[in-house]
Parts: structure tokens; sequence; C-alpha cells
């Protein structure tokens, strides 16, 4: 047995610097990173075995844990996938009050990745502002859902509730609040000189080689393609409002958090020109007893656009109850693995948490 | 709708130069059936020619009734944004696949999984064994003939009261009792 | 008979004023931190909590006899330097053997702690350990530098290596040394800012990156032994400069223990206020790179030191 | 007044008898040799007294053989630290080949230090040089017997560099002041820097190659890390206090006929040269993996702080100085024999690949770390004492403000190669490969901590070493230099007193020590190295868990400017390109020792026969 | 059934007995103290233990979306003196925020046997409790007090913030009484909890002579 000539650096699982319950072997020489290796398998709850053995409604439990920063776009991904299937219509205005949960959903993300980006440069008031502040979303859907986290509201032919009384005005005023803390946050992280010596430069993707790699979301926006899937299909109510997709050239940290910088706030504005334009109607098209209610046989690629990028549905059935396959594609599924893997090696150990942050690794994705 | 010229221009010269079956299924979705041996030759020719360089997702199904498995390859052009979806079937009994990470890098990660996951065999995969299960000594758990609940029981010390955790609603009425409430009667269908 | 009684009396005054203020000091900054981040944040006497649990640990690892001797290192250290920096002005019970050593052997002495727990963290075999060592000390060199260019030009302008003689200057001439010399200050500040090892500079312990560097093998009552040596060194960088830049402590002509009462209520607040520099720059700003932390020292605060040493020349006369 | 030729010819007998014992029965060479060594030291101390002098005609030329008391200083580390190391020797060299060899060029190298010493004349001062030159180079090429181009050759250039210059240099003095008696030399003022200041260059410059000075030391690394461990610790402890010897010598008549005001650029010169020798030296210490290297170009930084001190031209920093001297010779003599005992007890001192030595070498391990602490100045060993009177003497008394910054970079820089030190070889992981190593045998055990439990005595009462000290710097013409037993106190009046330091340290550390020790005594559980928390993660067998390579990269990218001046690639450039020019004289060179010598010789004669043509 | 000891709960005989869902408890030695005199220093020691409670920084699950939210501004879980810890050693707490794979299960057992008595365990979701949704999933164990000893379940998924520190107060209630931290039970009963963890882990390769 010949022993490594290479440092080896656990990031993971039990590291505070890593994203989830996943980890990465790094083998480092000084402090620069020469091999890294992501593990996952960590959070593998078999969830694709156990929707085939569940039926096409109770999916739905488990389908929102697929990823916890952002649970509302795999229930979105997965309704559309089911509605295309059995070509349901969905009411106009289930389709704004789906564009303005999902909205939301992307804030709190971001509010999440402020945390997640600050504290892993080691400027921790900003993630203590913004993870509270996250919960002000929270609110908003727990008075529309019932639960903080795990929603289960938007279901095939709508969503499961209406929007309660004096909701809008409340979703109105957080808001004009998020809007003013807003400019605190890029205050203290994007004007801070150190932050920029940090993000400036490290964890370069390269652009001709961005779309190649996998790379989607704000990582691809960051090298100065713009792709987004709200505007390559768009859907639900995305092509009547106005918005405009912010990309940056670099490919670095920097060019990625400026994208989600000014993404935030291009949701808080569609959020609002949602809440402005929202019609009147009906909010669902029932679905009949879901013990027996059967999908016609087909399937069904769906793609939608969550804060760490396109994720995908790839639904089939065989006409019975019970889907046959439902596979994910995970926007963190290429980040996590491929492109960490091409990216961390040269890079400083200091940065290695940094760019899992920028990336939004999300584990449970990969694995499910 | 539009009459998608653009779709049905690959789906044409994709005839044109491999013997598949096709047809465009909706707005910017191409689905072609194609044989084993051509999907590489397929997936080089959309990444080259046509410009889907990006790949999208790789799918598997196991239709254990035809005994088979479906391999499904989705492509995207970021140009034109088309996707193109070549499915290919591959016998459960010689579960081995043409490997195609040569062409796209992170399609080691997807084959690593299936290999895991479905017995798939890549041959000149490169990566570790285990992906995401770790010792696992079955069946590979995500074909169909694996039964994950009969499983879970085998081997985890379970605790009293799940046997019957499909009718919850029952199995609390018979524990308390009680009768089922109104509002929940309510979102109870029949 | 009666010196002795002082003197030991007095290190023990000393080192219990010392802990006390310390562990207070760091409560204080967890309480203003969490005011500032929109939170209650914990008791200010959490920090005596923490300890006490960590002392009451019924199991402890040791990783051999360097990793059981590390906290030992950073006691001493944090005792010998008390000793040697005066408290109060003037006063029996502090002055402790401030005579007995000079500013060169504070300098060295400082080290001796980071050293010892480096070698103790060496010693746990972890790899996050010796990286953080690696981190630590290259950061050492980085605001030493600065500091010691600081400290020469004191020693240029006023003429002696002693710090007690230097707050005696101050407190027979009124004139404190932040005005007299004030770019020796700038250094010494913004290397006192590295020496406090807070946000930007706690590139040794970066949670994110590794851990806790040197410490993560050390629990329970090493930890806890560590966390009052720190207490106490926390105290101590916020004397010295208090003494070498704000004119010391105990600068009235009251006498008896209202003296000391009123020269202690001085002290808490210059060190108080010294202190609220580092703890307010950490809550808003990122890590630095190790070496971006190095070259940042070498860059504008040694050029205030150079100006403090020319300064200092040109005070002197011997400029030219 | 034959008792100093009787104490060379004990040496010289020495060297003869071990090399022939050798052939006969070579267990006992190494035994015959220290014992050679003992009994000149015995003579040396007991039949040598201060103010002996031997005068005698050599061939026309007066010769002046005598002893005075800034000789005696030196005598204490060449014969102190000989016997040491020869003690050392005996089961270090053990089971090696050509022990004889060994042995004899050994004696001569200490027969020639013994010679510099002694010497009050030119030409016997040369003569000793050159066999002390002579002797080490054989040493340095024993380990390489049949690679000597590779590894002995840049030695030997500047050794005759360095021979050459100081030839001139003799040439010269005996043609303008007609004398080569030093002694005389020194009161017709043939060092000044006024009248043929090239004398005092072109000798400064033989010394300062011996001493490694900054742009001279390239050969110092290569020569101190290849030779056996026991004789770098001679070669660098003592050998290079000779250049240190001679710069002292040259320095003396500066300090006293001169008012040194009037000529500040020597000082200025000199002190920038240690300084930046001490910077240079330091910063390729620390990044180099080979634990014997390491020590090498400290061993040049540390040579550095010695010419400041020189260079000061004050009582403080002449002081500092000779301290340092033989502190140096302490601390280092250990360090290298440390840095032997592991090669012998392991195999490599390479740090990427030894670790976690502490609990197979414990002793060894504490004399490291007890010489580390006085290497690095941390109270309150002997390191401190010389970097406390080397900083006030630059601080306090002379008014070169800056070196102060450079000195202290460079020694701040110091903590950083003394962990690596420590970390590469002795912390860190505890890997299998090293699991069948020893502690080192008692016989090298003895001298390592004989030399390590002497700098944690200096460090309480350093003025052990000031008396010699001061009565030597009263030698070469100070007056009133005083000193305290354990207090240091420089001209402002400021004082420090170790012994009180000292004492306050092993309280705090005895109570620090009980109170965490028999706290939870029962339940503290001493682990391996292999139990550490490695994020929940299993850590595989083949995996390296130590950080050993590019340890201070962060140092190295924030420092990347001065890294830049290599003066290794400087002077490699030059030999480049006079490559073509001396492409003749390069024959010459066969890096043989004794076709060296045959031009040495010829050199000579040529120069005595041709002195009127050329100097006229 | 036999009688119960003093706490009312079941000793490892009779679980094996009567195949009782619990995991064993123990009185072990060093959590009461017969003593007047310890009981004062207990009491101080207990409550310097209650509040100071280090949270080991591992999100084994889903449920780890939470800790953020209780650890800062509108929760602010550091009033009680909660507060992370980056490694294993300096860690009092170990929460198992949610369902365990097998996997992870291995790392846990050997962070916990990692971390210094007192230690505790929080164990947090329903998934931790009896599987959950999970319990038909061939990957995720199902009750976690037979691999590890819990002292704290809180229930729900996910748990609010408010009920995370509920649970927390919880233990801070237990560690008062002198009830909390099973470390000195789990090496008592560790014949066991090995048994049943290598029912689960099947290449077990822990270290052989592992003094944890």
């Amino acid at each position: 047995m010949i022993r490594e000539q290479e440092t080896t650096l656990y990031l993971g699982p039990q590291h505070p610097g890593i994203t989830g319950n996943m980890m990465v072997k790094l083998k480092v020489k000084g402090d620069t990173v020469i091999k890294a290796e992501t593990h996952v398998g960590y959070l593998h709850r078999a969830f694709e075995k156990l929707i085939e053995n569940r039926n096409w409604l109770q999916s739905f439990t488990l389908l929102c844990r697929f990823c916890v920063p952002e649970p509302d776009p795999m229930e979105l991904t997965y309704a559309r996938a089911v509605e295309q299937l059995e070509g349901r219509e969905v009411p106009e205005r289930a389709k704004y009050i789906r564009t303005i949960v999902s909205e939301l959903a992307r804030i709190q993300s971001f509010l999440l990745w402020y945390g997640g980006q600050s504290g892993s440069s080691g400027l921790y008031t900003l993630g203590q502002w913004s993870v509270g502040d996250r919960n002000y979303i929270l609110d908003l859907f727990e008075d529309l859902t019932g639960a903080r986290i795990y929603h289960m509201y938007m279901w095939p032919g709508g969503v499961r509730r209406d929007l309660p009384e004096g909701w809008i005005d409340k979703a109105y005023k957080t808001m004009d609040y998020l809007e003013k803390r807003l400019t605190d946050y890029n205050q203290l992280l994007f004007d801070n000189a150190i932050f920029q010596k940090r993000a400036q430069g490290v964890g370069i993707i390269p652009k001709d080689k961005a779309i190649e790699w996998g790379v989607v979301g704000a990582p691809l926006r960051g090298t100065g393609i713009k792709h987004d899937v709200r505007i390559d299909e768009p859907y639900e109510a995305y092509d009547q409002l106005k918005f405009v997709v912010p990309t940056y050239e670099g490919g670095d940290v920097w060019a990625r958090a400026l994208v989600r910088r000014d993404e935030i706030k291009q949701s808080i504005s569609i959020i609002r020109q949602a809440l402005d334009k929202l019609p009147g109607g009906s909010y669902y098209n029932r679905i009949p007893n879901p013990m027996k209610w059967t999908v016609p046989a087909g399937e069904a690629w769906v793609k939608t656009e969550s804060v760490r990028g396109e994720i995908g549905f790839y639904v089939v059935s065989d006409g019975s109850n019970k889907p046959r396959r439902v596979h994910l594609k995970g926007a963190a599924y290429a980040h996590g693995v491929s492109v960490l893997e091409k990216i961390l090696p040269g890079q400083n150990i200091a940065d290695v948490s940094f760019i899992l942050n920028s990336l939004g690794v999300c584990p449970p994705e990969i694995e499910r | 709708m539009s009459n998608f010229k653009k779709e049905t221009k690959i789906l044409k010269s994709l005839k044109d130069v491999f013997e598949i079956k096709g047809s465009v299924k909706s707005d910017k979705r191409i689905s072609i059936k194609a044989d084993k041996k051509n999907v590489s030759s397929i997936l080089l020719f959309l990444k080259n020619q046509k410009g889907f360089i990006h790949l999208n997702h790789i799918s598997c199904v196991d239709w254990i009734e035809q005994n088979e498995f479906e391999l499904v390859y989705i492509v995207w052009n970021p140009k034109t944004r088309l996707t193109v979806m070549v499915h290919t079937r591959i016998k459960r009994d010689e579960p081995v696949m043409e490997n195609i990470d040569t062409i796209w890098d992170q399609a080691n990660t997807y084959e690593r999984e299936f290999r895991e996951m479905f017995g798939i065999e890549f041959p000149g995969l490169i990566g570790a064994k285990e992906f995401i299960l770790e010792d696992w000594d079955n069946i590979p758990p995500m074909r169909k003939d694996f039964n994950s609940q009969q499983y879970a029981i085998d081997t985890f010390s379970t605790r009293p009261g799940r046997e019957n955790a499909q009718n919850v609603r029952e199995a609390i009425q018979k524990r308390s009792g009680e009768e089922i409430p109104d509002f929940a009667k309510k979102y109870s269908r029949d | 008979m009666n010196d002795i009684i002082f003197k030991i009396g007095g290190a023990f005054l000393t080192a219990i004023l010392a802990f006390t203020v310390g562990m207070f000091y760091a409560g204080l900054r967890r309480k203003i931190t969490a005011r500032v981040q929109n939170r209650v944040g914990p008791p200010i006497y959490q920090n005596f909590l923490d300890l006490l649990k960590l002392q009451s640990k019924r199991t402890n690892v040791a990783h051999g006899f360097m990793g059981h001797m590390a906290p030992i290192w950073i006691i001493i250290a944090a005792m010998t330097v008390l000793m040697f920096i005066p408290i109060l002005q003037n006063n029996l019970w502090f002055e402790n053997l401030t005579l007995k050593g000079d500013l060169i052997f504070l300098l060295y002495m400082m080290v001796f702690g980071s050293l010892g727990m480096a070698l103790g963290a060496g010693q746990t075999g972890n790899p996050n350990s010796a990286i953080g060592v690696s981190r630590g000390l290259s950061q050492m060199v980085g605001f030493e530098i600065p500091f010691v260019m600081a400290l020469v030009a004191l020693m240029l302008q006023f003429k002696t290596t002693s710090i007690a003689d230097l707050m005696h200057f101050q407190f027979t001439s009124g004139h404190w040394i932040i005005l007299e010399n004030p770019f020796a200050f700038l250094a010494a500040l913004l290397s006192s800012l590295g020496m406090f090892r807070y946000s930007p500079f706690d590139i040794v312990g970066a949670p994110a990156e590794l851990a806790s560097g040197p410490m993560s093998e050390f629990g329970g009552k090493y930890l806890g032994t560590m966390m009052t040596g720190g207490a106490v060194f926390a105290f101590i960088k916020l004397v010295l400069f208090v003494d070498l830049f704000l004119g010391g402590a105990g600068n009235n002509s009251v006498e008896g223990i209202m003296g000391t009462g009123l020269g202690l209520l001085e002290l808490l607040l210059k060190t108080f206020l010294f202190y609220m520099i580092p703890v307010f720059v950490g809550l808003v700003s990122p890590r630095y790179r190790t070496e971006q932390a190095i070259q940042f020292f070498w860059k504008w605060p040694s050029v205030f030191g150079i100006l403090a040493i020319l300064w200092a020349l040109y005070k002197n006369g011997t400029l030219l | 007044m034959e008792m100093l030729s009787s104490l060379l010819l004990i040496f010289l007998i020495g060297a003869i008898t071990t090399y022939f014992v050798d052939s006969i029965n070579r267990k006992f060479t190494g035994i015959i040799a220290f014992l050679f060594v003992l009994l000149g030291s015995l003579f040396f101390y007991s039949n040598i007294h201060i103010g002996d002098v031997f005068v005698f005609q050599l061939g026309g030329i007066e010769m002046q053989w005598g002893i005075n008391d800034y000789s005696y200083y030196f005598s204490y580390i060449v014969l102190g630290l000989g016997v040491l190391a020869l003690l050392y020797s005996i089961k270090y060299i053990e089971g090696k080949a050509r022990q004889g060899y060994f042995y004899a060029s050994f004696l001569l190298t200490i027969l020639g230090m013994i010679g510099v010493i002694i010497s009050q004349d030119f030409v016997s001062l040369f003569i000793f040089w050159e066999i002390m030159t002579w002797a080490s180079f054989l040493l340095v090429i024993y380990n390489a017997y049949y690679k000597v181009k590779t590894k002995g050759i840049k030695y030997m250039i500047f050794s005759a560099i360095g021979a050459y210059a100081m030839l001139t240099a003799i040439v010269f003095i005996k043609e303008h002041y007609n004398t080569l008696l030093i002694g005389e030399a020194i009161e017709r003022g043939a060092f000044n820097f006024q009248q043929y200041r090239y004398i005092p260059i072109f000798l400064l410059l033989g010394f300062g190659i011996k001493a490694a000075v900054m742009p001279f030391h390239v050969w110092a690394p290569a020569a101190y890390s290849k030779s056996p461990m026991s004789f770098t610790t001679i070669f660098s402890g003592a050998m290079s206090k000779m250049g240190i010897f001679g710069i002292g010598l040259v320095l003396s008549t500066f300090y006293l006929q001169h008012n040194p005001e009037n000529f500040y650029w020597v000082k200025l010169a000199l002190g920038w040269l240690g300084g930046i020798t001490a910077v240079m030296g330091t910063l390729y210490a620390l990044i180099q993996v080979d634990a014997k290297k390491l020590l090498a170009y400290s061993s040049i930084a540390q040579l550095g702080y010695i010419v400041v001190g020189l260079s000061t031209g004050t009582k403080l920093g002449v002081m500092a100085a000779l301290y340092l001297a033989v502190l140096h010779a302490i601390f280092k003599g250990a360090l290298f024999m440390v840095a032997g005992a592991v090669e012998r007890q392991v195999g490599t001192t390479d740090m990427t690949k030894v670790s976690g030595l502490i609990r197979r070498m414990p002793w060894t391990f504490f004399v490291a770390l007890v010489s580390i602490i006085a290497l690095a100045g941390i109270p309150p060993l002997g390191g401190f004492v010389g970097k406390w009177l080397l900083y006030e003497a630059l601080i306090t008394e002379s008014n070169n403000y800056f070196l102060v910054i450079v000195i202290f970079f460079s020694s701040t820089a110091a903590f950083l190669y003394s962990y690596r030190f420590l970390f590469g070889l002795f912390l860190g992981q505890e890997e299998k490969e090293t699991e069948h190593v020893k502690e080192a045998p008692i016989s090298m055990l003895i001298p390592m901590l004989i030399l390590g439990i002497g700098s944690i005595i200096i460090g309480s009462f350093p003025g052990l070493i000031f008396e010699p000290a001061a009565k030597a710097m009263q030698a070469i013409g100070f007056k009133d230099v005083t000193w305290q037993m354990s207090l240091l106190s420089n001209i402002w009046g400021n004082t420090t007193h170790l012994f009180l330091i000292s004492m306050l340290i092993f309280s705090v550390f005895i109570i620090a020590f009980l109170f965490l020790t028999l706290k939870g005594l029962k339940k503290t559980r001493y682990v391996g190295t292999k139990e550490i928390s490695t994020s929940g993660e299993l850590p595989k067998e083949w995996e390296n868990f130590t950080f050993q390579h590019n340890f201070f990269k962060p140092f190295e990218r924030a420092a990347s400017p001065l890294y830049h001046l290599n003066m290794n690639r400087i002077w490699k450039d030059l030999g480049k390109n006079t490559e073509a020019f001396f492409g003749f004289f390069r024959k010459l060179y066969t890096g043989n020792g004794q076709t060296y010598a045959l031009y040495v010789i010829i050199f000579l004669v040529l120069l005595l026969l041709f002195k009127d043509v050329i100097f006229s | 059934m036999s009688e119960k000891n003093t706490i009312g709960i079941p000793t490892v005989e009779e679980i094996k007995q009567a195949q009782i869902d619990f995991s064993p408890r123990c009185t072990a030695a060093g959590r009461v103290n017969d003593k007047e005199t310890q009981k004062m220093v207990d009491y101080i020691l207990n409550f310097a233990r209650k509040h100071s409670l280090f949270v080991l920084a591992y999100g084994t699950g889903c449920g780890a979306i939470e800790i953020p939210a209780t650890m800062t501004s509108r929760y602010d879980a550091e009033r009680f003196g909660i507060r992370g810890a980056a490694t294993p050693r300096q860690a009092d707490i170990l929460m198992i925020t949610g369902y365990l794979s097998t996997k992870t299960l291995k790392r846990v057992i050997r962070v916990y046997e990692q971390m210094q008595d007192p230690k505790y365990v929080i164990a947090f979701g329903s998934c931790t409790i009896n599987g959950g949704m999970y319990f038909d999933s061939y990957n995720t164990i199902k009750a976690l007090d037979r691999y590890l000893p819990v002292d704290v379940y809180i229930a729900g998924c996910m748990p609010r913030p408010e009920s995370v520190i509920r649970g927390f107060v919880k233990l801070q209630e237990l560690i008062q009484k002198g009830n909390a931290g099973n470390g000195e039970c789990y090496r008592e009963n560790l014949d066991w909890y090995r048994e049943n963890q290598q029912k689960v882990i099947k290449n077990w390769d822990f270290p052989e002579n592992y003094n944890w």
C-alpha cells in the first residue's frame, strides 16, 4: 500500500462549510486543491422508488421534499407534467397564483443564499438578517397554505386553496419591506471591498464550455449566456409579465452573485405585477377521486426555472393510477458533481465552500 | 399553435441519416425512437451538426412487462430552444449500454447512477462503483421487481402502529373510536 | 513582607480582574453582535456558563502529550504577559512585575501561547489544525510588522523601551500618545484588528473552511482552558493598547480604594471603547484569504508604521 | 611555550592514528577520535592560559601563535562542540564506510579551527584557514564520494574565492604596512577604511564567505545539508563562527581607532548585508521540505543576525553578536544532531515523508523543542536574550532604525520554519511506516541533551556567557563592558529580569499542569492521531492526513516579490555568461582537492615572485 | 411483565423478552448523586450545562432547513445559550434533523462516539420516530432509538422553529433534573446498540481498537 502524497480533506458530511449532507473529498497540496471528488448518497430516500408505489396525488407529499431550500418548483413542475399528460386546463387565476407562489419561493431561497454566500465568507451579520427576514415570506406561505416549508399547494388543475382575505395586502407590504431591506443587504455585501476581493476571479466557469458542461440557472447567466426557462418556454403567467433576465460576464462567484442580486429584484417586480393583474374566477379544476384517478399513458418532459437553475421532471404514465416513473433532473445534478469536480482543482481551500454556495449545490437533488 | 416547422426540419434531417422512428410531440419537443447501437452516433450528430450541445437529462424506465429498460436521452439546443428526446430500449437480461461520457462529461454521473440503481453496465465507465448507495447487496433497487417495503420491513426494526399506514384516517378512527370530523369529510371525495 | 503580600495579592487580583473582564467582554461582544443582527442574544454572562460547562465535561480526549499541554502554554503566556503589563498607574496592587520587563519581552512572550497552541494542534494530527496553524502563523508575520513599527516609533520618540515609562510619560505630561504620534496609533490599531482575530482576519479557525482550525480536536477541559486564556489575552491586548496610546488608566490623584476604583472605571471605559473597534469591524466584514490578509498588513498599516518612525525621528530632531 | 604546538600535535596525531586504526579495527575508531579530542580539550583548558604566546621563525617569516580572551571565547565553541559532536559521531557514523577518512578529516578540521584561533600572524592564519577548508571539504563530499562535482563544487569555488581574497589582502598588508603579525597590523591601522580600504574589504570578503554572508551564502545550504550531520554540527556551529571571528577582528580596529560616525557607510552596508542575509535565509528556510536544508538556511539567517550585531559596533550589539555566536552553536548544534538522529533512525529527514515521531523519539523531540524555542527567541530560553540584546542595540544605540524592522520581520518569520521543523518531523499523523522507529542511542542523546539543557540554563542565567564574552570584548578593545548574571539592561535604563520571568513561567506551568492533568484524570482518554474528527467519515488507510506539502504557501504567495531575489539564480546566470570567456579556466577546476591545493600553492609562489612587478 | 425500575422504563432483558419497542435505559453512575454535598455542585453544573448547548453542525436531513431559521434573528436560539459547534469534540448536542439514510447513520454513529460526555441527542421530525413518510423506503432507518440513545423527540414534518425551541427547553428541563445525556448508557449497552447498528450497516469497518 502506497500512501498518497496529497493531504486528504473531508469537506463534509459533518462540516459547517458544506451545503447540505454531502461530502467533497479534497486532495490538497499546500492550500491548493489538486483534486475534488463529490460523494453523495447521504440523503438518498429513494423518492422515485416510493413514488412508484403512491398514486398520482400522494406523490406530492414526497415531491416537495426533493430539495428543501425550495420545494415549490418541484410541485409546480410535477403538476404541470401531470396536466400535460392528462391535457387538463388550468384556470387563469390559478396560473397567476402559481406564478406568485413560485416567485415567493424564489425570493425565500435567494434570502437563504444570501445567508449561505455571506456566511461561507465569514460575514455572519447578513445571514442573520436575510434568513430572519425570510420568515416574512414563510409567513405568507403559512397564511396561504398552512405550512412554512412544505406546502403541497400546487396540484394538477390549479392550486389547493384560494388566496385568503387580506393576503394580497400583506404580500404587497412584505414586498415593500423586502425591497427596503435589500438595499441594506447589497450595501453590506456588494459594496464591501473584501467581498469583492474574495469573489472576483474565483471559481470561474468558462463561457464557451458552460452549456456543454450542463451549467444552468444563475451560474450560466453569470457567464454571460442568457438562458431562462421562464423566457425560453414560458409557463404559467410568465408570458404576460414583464421582467428582465440579468446576465453578467465573467463566470466567477462575483458574476453569479450579481446575477442573483438582480434576480431577486426582478422576482419582487414579478410578484407585484402578478398581484396587480390577478384575475378572478376559479382557482381549481377539480380532479376525480385521487385513489381511482388514472392518467393517460404517455411521457412528459417539463422544465421550470428554480433559483439553482432549470429543473425538469421526466414523467412516464402507463395509464394506471400510479406513475410509472418520475425522474427529477435537479439543477444541482450537473453543478454538484461534474462541474464542481472540474472547477475546484486549482482553487484555494478557503474558496471551496464559497464556490459551493455560489453554485447552489443542493445534494438531495442529486441523489433524491 | 405553429405548424412545428423547425421541429419537422430537424426530424427530417435525422431521418435522412439514421434509421429512426420519430414524431414531433408538442411545441419544441421532438421524440425519436432509435436502436441501441445508433444512439451515440445520433447524439454526436445532434451535438456537432445540429447544435444540441446541452445534455438536459438521461432517464431510465423499467418496462418489466416487456422485459426491457428504456433509456431516454434529452438534449437541448440553446439557439433554437428545441428539445430532442432520444428513446432506446435495451434488454433487461443483458443490460449493457454504450457509454456516452466522452460526448458529455456529466453523462458520467447519470450512468454511474443507472449502473447502481438499475444494474445497467456501461463499458468503460470511470468512477467509483458506489455512487449513492453503500454496501448494497440486493438487486438494484430501482428495478420494478425490487420490493422496497418488504426490504424495509426485513431490514429495519419498525415501531408498532405503522402496519396499516395506507388508511391513516381509518386507523385513527379505529384506535380512538372517534368519528371522522366534519372538516376532514369535506376533503374526502368518493 | 508587606511587599510580598502586595505582589502575591496583586497578582491574584490582576488575574481575577483580567479573567472576569475578558469573559464579560466576550459576552458583551456576543450581545452586541446579536443586537446588530436583529436578535436578543445570550445573557452577558453566557461565556461563564460555557466555560463552566466545558470544564464540567465528564470525558475529555487528548491526542498525546503536546495536545495535553496546548492549553497550558496559553495560560502560561497569558499569565506571564499579564504580570508585566501595568494595569493602573501608580497602584501598588496592580504593579506586579511591570518594571521588570520591557516591550521586546512582551512582544515575544505574546507569541509563546500561539506557538504552544500550534504545537498542540499539530500533534492532534487533524489536517484542519495544521492548515489553521499555517494560516495563523503566516498572518502573524503580517500583523506583527506594522505593530513593531509602531512600537519602535514609540521607543525612539520617548527614549524608553518600558511600557511603564511610556504610561508614566503620558500621565505626567498629560499628552496621550495617540496625539503625540498618530501614525503609530493608526499602524497599531490596524494591526490590532489582526491580533484580535475577528473578521476579516478570522482565517485561523474559519468555520466554513476548516471546521474550527487548530481547535478542531479540543473539547471539554482543554477547550475551556483555552477559552480562559483567550479571555485573558483579549484583556491584555486591550490594556496594552490603552497603556500605549490612550494614556493608561488610574490617572487620578485620589488616594486609597476610591482611587483604585476610579482607575478601574477609567480602564473599563477606555478598553471598552477600544474593544468596540475590532468588534464592529468584525461585524460587517467578510473574511480575507490568508495572503490577502498578509498583504493588507504589509500595505497601509506598514506605510503608517514607517511614517510613525519618521514622525518619531522628526519629533526627536534626529531626522535629517 | 611549546604548549600550543603540542596541542596542535595532539590533534594531528589523533588524525593520523584514527586513520590507521580504522584499517585495523573499525569498532574503536570513533572512540579513539573522541578520546583524542577530549584529551586535546582537557589539555587546552588545563595547560594553556590567556596570554600565552609562542613565536618562531619559519623560512624567514616570523610566526606568532598565542591566545587571548577573544580567541579563548571562540575556543569554547570549537572544543565544546567538537567534543560533543565526536561523541555523537560514534553511533551516528557507525556502520558506514570510510570511517578513518571521516574521523581524520574531522580532527584535521578541529585542528584547523584551533589553529585559526591561536594564530597571531597572517601566514599561519592563512595556513590553518586552508587546512580547515580542505579538511571540511573532504567531509562535505564524504556522503557523495563519487559525485564530488555536483555536491562539493560550490563550496570549493566559494572557498577558493575567499582564500584568494584573503591572500590578496595579506599581501597588501605586507606591502603597505610591512608586517605579517595581526597585532601589529591592527596597531598600524591596516584595517581602517581610510587609506587602503580594499584591505579590510578583501579580508571581510574572505571571512564573510565562511560566515555565509548574503551574496556569498549560496554554498552553505548544500554543504550544510549534504555533509554528515555530526559534522554539520561543527560546520555550522563552529566553523562558520571562524568567519565571525575574523570579521570581529577586522572591525575591532574600526571600533577602536576611528570615530565610526565618519564611516557610517561601513556600518550601514555591513548591517544591511546582515539584515538581508537574515531575511533571505529565513524566507528560504520556510519553504524547504528537507529538515536538514531548513536548518542550513536557518543557520544562514542566524549568522545574519550575528553580522548585524557586529556591524552596530556598540557594546550591546557586539555583545549580542558574541552571545549569539555561542548560542547559535548550542541550539543549532543540537538541532543538527536532532536531524542526524532522525536521519539515522528513520532514514530520511524529508518532512513530506516523515511525521508523528514524537511518541517514537520523545527525548529527541524534547531537545528539538527546547532548541527550536531557543532559536525562535521565545522566553524564557537562551535565544530570547540574544534577540533582546540585538533589538535593544539597534533601537537604543544604533541609528539604523529600519534595520530593526527587517530583523524583526526575519525573526517573526522564523517562527514559521521553527514550527515547520517540529511539525514536519515530530507532529502530525503517526503512520504505520514509522512504527518500528526507536529512540536514538544513548551516546547520541547525551550530547543532544547537554546542549538542550544548556540553552535552558542560559535562558535564566545568560551571565554564564556574558562573562567570557565581556572579556573577549575587552580583548578587542571595548572598555568597561558590564554584565549581570540574569538581568538585561540597555542604556536607557530599561531592564528585563530573566530569572524572575523563568520562575514565573515555571510556577504558572506547575499550577496549570497540575490543574489540567488532575482534573478529570480518570475520564481523560489519550488517543492516537488516527482518531480525529474527519467530518464523520471513516478515513481510508491510504489517505494522507498530515499537511506536509507547501506548508506556508499563503505566506509564500504574499511575499512572492521577495522570493524573486534568488541569489542562486543570479550566480548561475553570472556563471553562464562568463562561461564562454572563462572556458579555459574552467578546465582547471577539476573539483579535486589536490589539484586545488596545487593551484593555491602555484598562485602563492607566483605572487611572491612577481610581487614587485604587480604592486609597484 | 417483571417489575420496572425507578424511572419506569424497562431494562434490556425486559425488552428482549417482551419485544417492547423502547431503547434500553440505565441509571448509570454519575447521573445520580447520593451525597448531599454533591447536590449543590450538581445543581450549578447542570445549570451551566443546560444553558450552554453547543449544537453540532450536521444537517443530516431535510430538517436542517429550519435550523437556520431557529438560530437567526426571529427565533434566536442563542438566547438559550444554543450555538453551533464545528466539530464533534466541542459539541454537546447531536441534532438528527430528519430521516437517516443508512449511509448517514454510519457517519452519525461515528460522530456521536467522538462527542464527549455529557452528550445529548435530539431527534427531529416524524421520520426519526417511526419512519414518517419513508416507512417503505429501503434506505432510511425507521426508529432512531434503536441505534442511538435519544433524549428528546420533536414531532412534525417539518417541526416549526417554535417546536424546535420547545424541544430544547424540554431538554434543558431534563438536564436540570439530571436525566439527560445518555452517553454512559450507550457505553453500558453498547452490545445492544452495536447489534442493531450492524444489522443495518452491512460493511462494518469501524476501527477495532477504537477508543472513543
